[in-house]
């Protein structure tokens, strides 16, 4: 049997044992692939960077546990940037079910970096009528949230004394698996002219690159390929880049073997040419 | 009576909530959301008999000791068990029931699901040849997708964009003209169903 | 050590998953019993749920808690399916069915035709143009939809002028189909790494703390 | 008492927003802002009649003025001089608003059908707001006639039309012309292989629910295909995941084994009922598919996830397969892992092209005016949004 025979007539289960390595060696090896981080991404980055200790930031963390997946990697490496340069954080969970996620995602974090609620964040917590609350905290944050999650009126609240509304923070990041991006971009972007960022779950993405090139978007970060993304340029490889490491290897594999079936294709047909 | 009659019935039926879909009226709603219900219970009764011609299989495999018939009483047990325990603890979170759902059904659906990762693999390997035009293009739109998880240095950023385009325009259309002659496809087929043109279906004698 | 109860059911679970993916070297005894445990295990899971699901509250409560009586003949028309038991009086078991297969296709025919015809019609009405790139997009997604519908056309001749642009269509089908298949190969790839995750971060822990307090 | 509770917590969602916005406590605003102008209630349009509409011109200070307006509430009174309650709020910049109740009268939100009301509007910033004038009476009826849906109505006539035409045409004899399809081609080929290696034949009819216009379809082919299997004396396997379509499938092979003239060779036994569960029938199917080395493998119906595994089993196992579903994120699947695909459409007219009959063949010219109609307005449409004529456009907009 000829070398292309055997190229093309791979018994498959040699495929499948390739797969299960390329998915086994990485998820118990971890090793660097280089990813490409879009420009979409890098910008939200830069832009983090680019705060100065003491600036605000308003994260807000509207999905729901479903989404974790996608999101909690992004969520956690922009709160592990922001706490790391100083950046004070406002934080909102909009999203029905996300309250309690984001109060022990903030709780693991804030203890990582030894910050405190009320001096280096605020969390607001959950308000129904999304649409509404990112309408009125256009006005004054106090208006949907007198008090924080916690029950501390914001006006005690030492890091709250002179922020009122967005005019007050650099940014608005929202990380969603909602509808909450649409109203963040209506109600707080085309209203009150908010400077907002957006990173979503994977099949959300494509409806939102529109926003990104009409600039009512500075960024956008989609499902966990953009976290890991966000990963790689905060250093700070995590969930995301370890998940992405699997894929890149198992795309990388089933290419190959695309490859090495049209090159016995290709010898194939030499072959009865010659003959 | 055996032919004409259900004939009638499919036509009258149809015909009825065909009309019923532009009657916004809360009576015929109300018709709507009963028919739904007759579906339901149609189809509970006829679970019997989707039990019964289960374990018919099974149960002849046994009888005739056909090679795996012990495969089969494993069949059986599992079902057994699970009509026993949903009948006397309820169905419950926390009740056997749930479980045998939670620890048996639930794993082996997910691995079978998994399973795609290995033949999603093989199926490009076999399929994706530059054999002719229509498979080169094939071949192509796919791996440009998979490309945007595989670094490929400089070209990365065209493909990321390259990609969207696909999505956003050839896929699209594509997307669109499958959905438009599917949508005219189950309209022209329920339209003959309702008028008896096509009866194959029903059975005669 | 882990409670005994969650380590067993853990170990089962890992164990059918090692079931299943033997299926890929050949099919052989351990797959069978997976397969045939599952059969039965999901058959009876379906059955208890049309009953306390279905039964009960569509048929049961109805009929006797609320006393809406006229539920009673879907309940009648579900036993005539039980004729079916019988070859001499199984004709009759057409009578739910026809009601069955009646109330689908009625259904379908509008609904079917404005979410599948009329919704990709207008929403493929959108403004085409030659000198932005959105309007140059538009157009070619209207040729394409156009192509690919040309296409599908039965009743006339692929040749000429007619064939090539069904051709094109076919083509644009194609791209649609080869942008499916590579886009789906991530989200498969993740299934694989949430089996291995069990299997790697669930179970061997669970059962390792196991064998360590036993030995 | 759950109900209670559910409904509870139904008012307290209702109030929130007025509770949350009541509690605040800041000294900016003191004005009230202008209140909303030109209030109208009126009947919700193409309704079950549990609903309506209120309408308002935006206050002065919403997006201008002092700008400061972050939401306007509803009150509903059964009286224009008092008793009136909060019914729902909207954010700033919206002026309409459905206020909508259950239509079962047990229900804790019930809204009384014809029944006259009255309603006003407030303009909100925190505790502080103004009032419109009242507006009504109002009361919500239902309609008869969804107006949103006359296009559907149309394309529903048109294509009845259509039907009847070519049906007629057909009875008349007139002999339509098809084109060939590769799938369709294949089956007796694929048929014929099975015979020559003596083993049997697998139908699928997909994961669909019975009444799923794809599984019908698929039901009309089987029974093409059981004829033909029937004639050649080849056993046909169809595993359902379904009781009903294993109870339609029964018949309609029986009734195919009838019209071949072999009733006598009609095993019941073959058309059985796996499981209703996705991945434990494919399981099944994929053992089914090793174990009784079906040399033919058709899959036409609604498929989902497992059409790939069903397709690389079935070639592992050397079958010829034979695939054809309308789920679209399927069929690539299908068409790179099986011989030969029906695509969306095609799987509907494959029972006409097997089956030969005039009517059938008939419908499917009519599907080909239908689709030809679609393509002229797909070009018009374009033109006429790039033109700016929204009317057409709009025409084409279902308002549900």
């Amino acid at each position: 049997m000829a070398f292309y025979e055997k190229l093309m007539g791979l018994d498959r289960r040699w495929v499948y044992l390739c797969v299960g390595i390329a998915v086994l060696i990485p998820f118990f090896i971890p090793f660097d692939v280089p990813v490409y981080t879009t420009p979409e991404v890098k910008a939200v980055y830069d832009f983090m960077e680019s705060l100065k200790e003491g600036d605000v930031l308003f994260l807000a963390i509207d999905y729901d546990p479903n989404a974790m997946a996608e999101l909690h990697p992004t969520a956690t490496v922009m709160m592990r940037q922001a706490f790391s340069k100083n950046v004070k954080l406002v934080i909102s969970a909009l999203s029905q079910n996300g309250p309690g996620m984001a109060e022990q995602l903030i709780a693991q974090i804030s203890k990582e970096y030894g910050k405190k609620s009320g001096v280096d964040y605020c969390y607001l917590g959950y308000k129904p009528y999304p649409g509404i609350v990112i309408l009125a905290m256009g006005q004054n944050f106090r208006i949907p949230f007198p008090s924080d999650y916690y029950g501390v009126p914001l006006d005690s609240l030492p890091m709250m004394k002179n922020i009122k509304n967005y005019d007050d923070v650099k940014a608005v990041i929202d990380v969603t698996g909602t509808n909450a991006i649409d109203y963040w971009l209506v109600n707080g972007n085309a209203r009150y002219k908010v400077k907002l960022a957006a990173a979503v779950t994977g099949v959300m993405a494509a409806d939102y690159y529109p926003y990104l090139q009409s600039g009512q978007l500075f960024g956008l970060l989609s499902g966990l390929k953009g976290a890991s993304e966000y990963e790689v340029l905060a250093n700070q490889k995590g969930f995301a880049f370890s998940g992405m490491r699997i894929q890149t290897v198992a795309h990388i594999v089933v290419t190959l073997f695309i490859v090495i079936g049209n090159i016995g294709f290709f010898m194939a047909r030499a072959g009865k040419r010659r003959s | 009576m055996r032919q004409q009659l259900p004939l009638a019935i499919i036509l009258v039926i149809g015909v009825f909530m065909a009309l019923q879909y532009f009657v916004p009226h809360e009576s015929s709603e109300f018709v709507y959301e009963w028919s739904l219900d007759w579906v339901i219970i149609i189809g509970v009764f006829a679970m019997a008999l989707g039990l019964w011609s289960m374990f018919v299989v099974h149960y002849t495999k046994i009888q005739k000791k056909s090679s795996g018939w012990g495969f089969s009483v494993i069949a059986i047990l599992g079902l057994l068990y699970m009509l026993i325990a949903g009948g006397i603890w309820g169905i419950e979170e926390g009740t056997p029931f749930m479980d045998f759902f939670w620890y048996v059904y639930t794993p082996i659906q997910a691995t079978m699901f998994a399973l795609l990762a290995f033949y999603i693999a093989s199926a490009a390997y076999r399929a994706f040849r530059v054999r002719t035009i229509l498979s080169t293009i094939l071949l192509v739109a796919a791996l440009l997708l998979m490309f945007r998880l595989i670094p490929i240095g400089p070209l990365s950023g065209p493909i990321q964009e390259l990609d969207r385009w696909i999505l956003g325009v050839p896929n699209l259309a594509a997307k669109r003209a499958i959905i438009i002659g599917v949508g005219l496809g189950i309209v022209a087929t329920a339209v003959k169903v309702v008028l008896g043109i096509e009866r194959s279906y029903l059975g005669k004698d | 050590m882990p409670p005994i109860g969650d380590l067993l059911w853990t170990t089962l679970a890992a164990f059918l998953t090692f079931c299943i993916f033997s299926f890929l070297y050949k099919d052989n005894p351990f797959y069978k019993f997976a397969e045939h445990l599952v059969v039965g295990v999901s058959a009876g899971y379906f059955a208890m749920l049309l009953w306390y699901e279905g039964l009960i509250p569509k048929l049961y409560v109805p009929i006797l808690k609320e006393g809406k009586l006229y539920y009673l003949i879907p309940g009648i028309l579900g036993l005539l399916m039980w004729t079916r038991f019988s070859r001499k009086w199984a004709w009759i078991s057409r009578y739910p069915i026809a009601v069955y297969v009646g109330i689908g296709t009625g259904v379908a025919i509008p609904l079917e035709m404005q979410t599948k015809v009329v919704r990709q019609l207008s929403a493929s009405m959108t403004a085409i143009s030659l000198n932005n790139a959105t309007g140059i997009n538009n157009l070619l997604v209207v040729i394409g939809v156009f192509c690919a519908l040309v296409y599908f056309f039965f009743s006339k001749e692929h040749k000429g002028a007619f064939g090539g642009i069904a051709r094109f269509g076919i083509w644009t089908l194609m791209i649609g189909f080869g942008a499916g298949f590579g886009l789906t190969v991530m989200g498969r790839v993740s299934l694989l790494i949430d089996r291995v995750k069990f299997l790697a971060e669930t179970w061997w822990p669970m059962f390792k703390a196991f064998v360590g307090a036993v030995f | 008492m759950q109900n209670k509770s559910r409904a509870l917590t139904i008012a307290v969602l209702l109030l929130l927003p007025a509770i949350l916005l009541a509690q605040d406590t800041l000294q900016s605003q003191t004005v009230a802002p202008a209140p909303p102008a030109e209030v109208k209630a009126f009947d919700t349009p193409n309704d079950n009649g549990h609903s309506i509409t209120i309408t308002w011109k935006l206050s002065a200070d919403d997006g201008a003025g002092q700008n400061s307006v972050t939401m306007y509430e509803m009150l509903r009174a059964e009286s224009p001089d008092g008793g009136f309650i909060s019914r729902g709020v909207v954010a700033a910049g919206v002026s309409t608003y459905d206020d909508k109740g259950d239509k079962d009268k047990a229900s804790q939100n019930y809204f009384p059908s014809g029944k006259n009301f009255y309603y006003k509007v407030r303009a909100k910033v925190g505790d502080i707001f103004s009032e419109s004038e009242v507006a009504g009476p109002a009361s919500a009826i239902g309609q008869w006639y969804h107006t949103g849906k006359t296009i559907v109505l149309a394309f529903v006539v048109i294509f009845m039309i259509f039907v009847l035409i070519f049906i007629r045409q057909a009875q008349k004899g007139k002999e339509l012309y098809v084109r060939p399809i590769g799938g369709i081609a294949a089956v007796d080929e694929a048929i014929g292989r099975a015979t020559e290696m003596g083993r049997p034949i697998l139908y699928v009819m997909g994961l669909g629910a019975p009444n799923d216009i794809a599984s019908i379809a698929s039901y009309t082919i089987l029974a093409r295909i059981a004829k033909k299997t029937a004639e050649y004396q080849t056993p046909i396997l169809v595993p359902c995941n379904d009781p009903i379509m294993m109870s339609i499938a029964q018949e309609t092979v029986r009734t195919s084994y009838l019209d071949a003239g072999r009733p006598d060779t009609y095993k019941e036994e073959n058309i059985f009922f796996v499981t209703s569960m996705q991945f434990a029938y494919v399981a099944a199917v994929n053992g089914i598919m090793l174990r009784e080395k079906t040399a033919t493998n058709f899959y036409l119906g609604k498929f989902f996830a497992e059409s790939l595994i069903l397709a690389e089993t079935g070639s592992v196992a050397g079958s010829i397969q034979i695939s054809g579903t309308d789920e679209v994120a399927q069929i690539p699947f299908f068409v790179a892992a099986t011989d030969y695909t029906l695509i969306g459409e095609e799987l509907y007219a494959a029972s006409a092209y097997l089956g030969r009959e005039p009517l059938l063949l008939g419908t499917l010219k009519a599907q080909d005016w239908a689709k030809g109609l679609i393509m002229a307005l797909l070009l018009f449409g374009a033109l006429a949004a790039s033109l700016h004529w929204d009317f057409f456009v709009r025409l084409f907009t279902v308002r549900l």
